[in-house]
């Protein structure tokens, strides 16, 4: 057991040391969109230590304990995750659904403490958050239904290996699927299309308004855990798994940079354009791709 | 002390305390509260402390009318129902100085713990409508206590039809079986064509006590204007009624093969319905509870007032225990059985949260409410981790039985009902975050300022009490299970009881080690925690110290963000809210315009047209031996 | 621009270590500044072609912030009239320490082209302390990345100490704007 | 849209038939200035106004010190005959008094009071044009009479960097004063065509 919580916290740690420096290397990738040199590639993590080296102003014990909490939800959740067939933390107990509800705590106790910081814009910036988890979550988890349904196991090692045995990706079984999951994965992200929450220029980067400091770095470490968590869900749910780490590294470095490219080209919806275009075409494609797998399984072989 | 494990005795002696209630109440308003808070107490020890062991037992000699049977249904009903109303009792005291008849409160509470604790315990059918009306009555007058008089009509008027459909069906059962009693009547076969009626009958009155769907209206209107223990004794007690009659018609009463007629009776229950094995009966069900919980989720966003807001979210939650309940899949419902649980404990402590608010504020409207986290620290952590087990999330009880329930729905490969319950589950995030950012957090408002302080000690108990129980059923469900003997009533419904290997239940498609969780959220916890103390302090700022673009603002309650919170999202389906309401009003307007119609016909002050019709109707009667 | 040499930490006393943190903090801060655009006047036309491809401050580690918490760069960009400067001071003193200061143009620094007018102050140094200046009336886009330049030089020799004196000599610098202002925090007709 | 010719014709004729006009003046094709009494300017506003001259464009004042009085300037203009008339009249500058023109325009209650915080102009009928508009906590006279310095009011309250006299090189490079100031002396020369 405490081999598995050493190897699960490992794990966290790697995810994000990994993830900030894949965030340096997609920023630099994107200045040289924009034909400019771009950051170092270890930018993210001089913010990162930067923001941990300096004093911030608190707003009440409230406004900290949001803060340890989600943080603390977060590192938890990563301990779960499988980075590839035997590195991981426990053996089977990483199913679908500590991942969806424990993201849950790290979003509650962000939006706890920005609101309890007192600032409107905080408020909402959180309000827009949650919408748009309305939004994207409930298309994701009628595809996950699907593959979790069609592998017989809900945990992610046990999907990645059913892929890997079939040797058939649910990317290409479930094509309609894994584009409605990509979608998804833009709105986790919080990438450019569904970005209403952060929005630099209406909302001063709404939840993030009256943070500074220490508190701001422990939040910008809960993101780059988050997103680790979330693309390796999308690598292990939809991108068959990885039997050794570079396999894994590869296939998220691709995930991760699409994702990236796709955004930036992207302008920002408003919040309820966000919400109407999930409701009017993800989630009937999601229901249609669910109707086709589950009960027309026969029509096609 | 043998006679408290007699359940005629337990019932008597609450009916007891609320006449001592009342008298004592008469004389001096808070003794007769806490005559409640003891009465309760008596009623849960006894219930919990043998009901669970088992040593309960059922001989009624005082009145041989009643009868009562054992059913580990009944006992795990029983202990949630008391023990809800026994932490509501606490809340008496300090309310019951509000409302107009303090003694006839006391008495009816008590009246409506002994109706429900009737209910669950016997074993005869017509006892079981005698107690049933009994808490109906009961609760009836309790409504009006709040204020509104036209939520008690509506809640009579809708329990009034449940009730007489459980009459119809238990007169039905008994020109068949000839007997009243339970076990008879489970172990008789009926044709299809009844045992499809008779369900019917025990769904239609299962849902009206529940809130569900079709028959929904009800419930916010009551829970929002009853008085707060009330509408906290209802959401939490209550409400379990209907989910106890449902459970018993869909175990004892779903028809699942074809026996003898065809046509559409036979189409109805046709077993392969779907490819999972799930008879369209139990998918029309589930499809009804799906709405429920869209419905229930989609009303509760929009609701400005809390006690509204949390009165969806006990709706939306019954959906689930529908949804739970009718997939008859042994491990959907010990999710079900838990859900009961959780939400339970999770909305009590919510709406005693909001009631211990609303007494020092006297509103729970959020728009004028906000920033009591600085004055009431304690109530807010407890409403913090009520809605975290309502939300679902992880350290809290609601995350097991959602994950027990999400397991059948997917097992049975249900896409509406899945994604309706994957809607409720993170549409209730967003509902209950609502409550907690407009009525908490945000700008302390002027006129609250130094009006509202801490909870007293004796409401804080039961909120205390109440949140632990959330933690504990979250981080050790199998001991809470084992305690509840969930299993054992899983085996006597029929089902097969749940796999527990070591620390994990097992699911279809995985196992959940809720410890393990519990124990790496505590860890990542304190790992954070470490993290804040190593670095620098940070300094301390007011309220009114934020970032506003250099303005300088002086008036707080413009900066609280509190009235229509997700407005955005409202927008959307603001035309389409009233639907069913309309649906009633019209309903309502179609039967007085029957009235009117047979008035003008037969009621006219013309002496000759009540003689024409006086011949007719004779004519009629007498019409086989005339011709 | 050297990196700092770590020299090999022996058995240190308590400041000496918090000196060792500082300066490993400073290196953080000077290479990932992000700055919190204040555009008061016509220079902050200039910030523009310094973060686009010509110039592209992000290679410095600069980037634009939303709000004062967040940011550390303060960039008051040209002239600064009274009601300006009640807000400017109000956002400096909300930003988390340790916080710098740049003024751009002539107009922070001797009161440039609007040196004579009732409206417009002379110098900014003596309301808020700026760490560092970048002259010109409308300064040169290269003339503000060396402003940039220097300020991270001014860091790492930890000269960069404005928000010190601003806290050591707080006195001096409230009657400075009491004198000049009458008041920094004002009731205006619209919030009462 | 009669072509803007005659819109010039009608609108002088319009108001030099009714009013004792002191001065008129076509500036373009499209805006004509009237100077009219004091006393005459509510009732041309409002004849205008019902001419379609709706929309109250600017109110703004001159301070004519040597004849020691303000000139406040209407513009109005109308959208259908698109021409901006200005009604100027002249007020005396020690007591400036002129009654507020709400009635007719209400938007210019604003004007009014930027008017009198910048040039001292009460405007009776104007319920506060006496509240401070733009300038927060003003003290001194109202700055933009001609009689105000903003260079006394800049020196005595706002510190002025003070750079020393003489500018020692410091670098050791010889002056370049001298090639500066012949080859200013030459741009000059050209300017003026070679003349002194």
């Amino acid at each position: 057991m405490m081999v598995g919580i050493l190897t699960g916290f490992g794990v966290a740690l790697f995810g994000f040391v990994w993830q900030t420096s894949l965030g340096g290397i997609s920023r630099k990738v994107v200045a040289r969109l924009q034909k400019r040199y771009g950051p170092k590639w270890y930018q993210e993590f001089l913010d990162i230590f930067k923001l941990l080296s300096k004093r911030a102003t608190s707003h009440g014990w409230i406004f900290d304990l949001g803060v340890i909490m989600a943080l603390g939800g977060i590192i938890a959740t990563a301990a779960f995750m499988p980075v590839t067939n035997d590195i991981f933390a426990f053996a089977d107990f990483d199913n679908f659904f500590i991942y969806v509800y424990l993201i849950a705590v790290g979003m509650l106790g962000m939006a706890m403490s920005a609101s309890g910081s007192g600032n409107p814009l905080a408020s909402i910036g959180v309000m827009r958050a949650l919408t748009t988890m309305l939004a994207y979550e409930v298309p994701f988890m009628v595809i996950v239904m699907v593959i979790i349904k069609h592998a017989g196991t809900s945990s992610l090692r046990g999907i990645a290996m059913a892929q890997q045995d079939a040797g058939m990706w649910y990317m290409v079984a479930l094509p309609l699927g894994f584009i409605v999951a990509f979608i998804c994965l833009l709105g986790m992200l919080g990438k450019k299309p569904f970005e209403t929450y952060i929005a630099p220029a209406e909302l001063a980067s709404g939840p993030m308004v009256e943070y500074g400091g220490k508190q701001l770095g422990m939040l910008f470490i809960m993101h780059e855990i988050t997103v680790f968590i979330e693309v390796s869900l999308f690598v292990h749910l939809f991108l068959g798994g990885a039997e050794n780490i570079f396999v894994f590294l590869l296939k998220y470095f691709v995930v991760y940079s699409v994702a990236n490219l796709v955004s930036n080209v992207n302008g920002r919806f408003k919040i309820d354009q966000v919400v109407v275009f999930f409701y009017k075409w993800i989630l009937p494609l999601a229901m249609i791709q669910a109707f086709v797998a589950l009960y027309m399984n026969g029509w096609w072989n | 002390m043998d006679i408290f494990t007699n359940v005629e005795f337990i019932i008597l002696l609450t009916l007891g305390f609320g006449v001592i209630a009342y008298l004592v109440g008469r004389y001096n308003k808070t003794a007769g509260a806490f005559a409640t808070i003891i009465g309760t107490a008596i009623t849960f020890l006894a219930v919990a402390y043998y009901g669970l062991n088992g040593e309960l037992d059922f001989t009624a000699d005082l009145f041989p009318a009643f009868s009562y049977g054992f059913s580990n249904l009944g006992i795990f009903f029983a202990v949630i129902v008391s023990f809800i109303f026994l932490m509501v009792s606490f809340f008496n005291p300090y309310f019951v100085g509000k409302y107009k008849y303090p003694a006839l409160y006391s008495m009816l509470f008590m009246f409506s713990l002994a109706g429900a604790m009737g209910v669950f315990f016997t074993n005869d059918f017509l006892d079981m409508f005698f107690f049933f009306e009994f808490v109906v009555w009961t609760s009836l007058f309790l409504i009006p206590l709040g204020g509104s008089k036209k939520a008690a009509t509506m809640y009579y008027g809708f329990s009034a039809a449940g009730s007489f459909a459980l009459l119809f069906a238990i007169f039905m059962i008994q020109k068949e079986t000839g007997r009243f009693n339970m076990e008879t009547a489970f172990a008789h076969v009926f044709t299809t064509k009844q045992s499809v009626v008779i369900f019917f009958l025990f769904m239609f009155s299962g849902f009206a006590k529940l809130g569900a769907f079709p028959l929904h209206i009800w419930l916010p209107k009551v829970l929002g204007k009853a008085p707060d223990p009330i509408s906290a004794v209802f959401s939490g007690g209550l409400e379990k009624l209907g989910a106890f009659v449902a459970i018993i018609g869909i175990i004892r009463f779903m028809p699942m093969a074809i026996t003898d007629t065809a046509g559409l009776f036979a189409y109805l229950n046709a077993t392969a319905f779907l490819s999972n094995g799930m008879t369209l009966l139990q998918l029309i069900i589930g499809l009804l509870g799906a709405m429920t919980i869209v419905f229930g989720t989609l009303m509760a966003i929009r609701q400005d007032d809390a006690k509204k807001l949390l009165a969806y979210s006990s709706m939306s939650n019954g959906g689930y225990i529908l949804v739970a309940i009718v997939l008859m899949d042994s491990i959907t419902f010990s999710g079900g059985l838990y859900h009961i649980v959780a939400h339970a404990l999770a909305s009590t402590a919510a709406f005693l949260a909001i009631g211990a608010v609303s007494r020092q504020t006297g509103t729970t409207k959020m728009s004028e409410l906000g920033g009591h986290i600085h004055e009431m620290p304690i109530t807010y952590m407890v409403y913090l981790i009520a809605i975290i087990s309502m939300a679902g999330i992880p350290p809290m009880g609601g995350f097991i039985s959602k994950w027990l329930i999400f397991q059948g729905v997917i097992d049975k490969g249900l896409i509406v009902i899945g994604a309706a319950t994957f809607f409720g589950s993170i549409g209730s995030f967003l509902y209950v975050f609502r409550p907690l950012a407009a009525l908490f957090l945000g700008q302390q408002l002027p006129q609250f300022k130094d009006k509202v302080k801490e909870a007293p000690i004796l409401m804080l108990i039961p909120l205390l009490v109440l949140s632990a129980l959330n933690i504990v059923t979250g981080i050790f469900p199998i001991q809470s299970m084992r305690f509840l003997n969930i299993n054992a009533v899983l085996n006597e419904l029929g089902l097969q009881s749940l796999v527990f290997n070591g620390w994990t239940i097992a699911g279809h498609n995985g196992g959940l080690q809720a410890t393990l969780i519990a124990g790496m959220f505590g860890i990542g916890v304190v790992i954070a925690f470490v993290l804040f103390m190593l670095l620098k302090k940070s300094k301390q700022v007011g309220l009114m110290d934020t970032y506003t673009a250099g303005n300088f603002i002086y008036t707080e309650e413009l900066l609280h963000y509190s009235v229509d919170f997700y407005a955005p999202l409202e927008r959307l389906y603001e035309k389409y809210i009233n639907i069913m309401k309309n649906f009633y009003k019209s309903l309502a307007n179609k039967v007085k315009e029957f009235g009117r119609v047979t008035k003008y016909f037969f009621f006219t002050n013309k002496p000759e047209i009540t003689v024409f019709w006086i011949i007719v109707v004779i004519a009629f009667l007498l019409w086989g031996d005339i011709v | 621009m050297e990196s700092t040499k770590f020299s090999p930490i022996t058995k240190l006393s308590k400041e000496e270590v918090d000196r060792k943190w500082w300066e490993i903090g400073d290196f953080f801060r000077r290479n990932s500044l992000w700055m919190l655009m204040y555009c008061t006047g016509c220079c902050a036309i200039e910030l523009p072609p310094a973060m686009t491809s010509a110039y592209d401050m992000e290679r410095l580690g600069m980037g634009p912030m939303a709000t004062p918490r967040q940011a550390d760069v303060l960039l008051v960009t040209g002239y600064l009239s009274l009601k300006t400067l009640r807000r400017v001071i109000y956002t400096y003193e909300q930003m988390s320490e340790p916080k710098y200061i740049v003024g751009f143009g002539s107009c922070t620094i001797n009161g440039g082209i609007y040196h004579d007018s009732h409206v417009v102050i002379n110098q900014l140094d003596q309301y808020i302390p700026v760490d560092t200046y970048v002259a010109g009336c409308m300064p040169n886009t290269e003339a503000v990345m060396n402003g940039f330049i220097d300020l991270m030089s001014l860091i790492k020799n930890k000269k960069a100490d404005g928000w010190k004196r601003y806290k050591e000599n707080y006195e001096w610098y409230k009657k400075n704007q009491i004198d000049s202002l009458g008041e920094v925090q004002v009731h205006d007709e619209y919030h009462q | 849209m009669t072509n803007t010719i005659n819109n010039v014709e009608f609108v002088r004729n319009l108001v030099e038939d009714n009013y004792k006009v002191n001065k008129t003046e076509v500036i373009d094709q499209y805006q004509v200035s009237f100077e009219v009494e004091k006393e005459e300017v509510h009732r041309l506003l409002a004849q205008l106004r019902s001419e379609g001259w709706i929309q109250m464009s600017y109110l703004s004042a001159i301070d004519w010190i040597a004849d020691n009085e303000f000139e406040l300037v209407y513009i109005v203009f109308n959208w259908e005959k698109p021409v901006y008339i200005q009604v100027r009249t002249r007020l005396d500058r020690d007591n400036p008094v002129m009654e507020s023109i709400m009635p007719i325009h209400p938007g210019c209650k604003y004007y009014e009071r930027e008017a009198h915080e910048y040039f001292g102009i009460e405007f009776p009928g104007n319920p506060d044009f006496h509240k401070p508009l733009i300038l927060e906590d003003w003290d001194d006279m109202p700055p933009l009479r001609k009689d105000f310095d903003p260079r006394a009011y800049s020196d005595a309250h706002f510190s002025s960097r003070e750079y020393p006299e003489t500018h020692e090189n410091t670098l050791g490079q010889e002056s370049k004063v001298a090639q500066r100031e012949s080859r200013m002396a030459r741009v000059f020369k050209v300017g003026k065509g070679g003349k002194k």
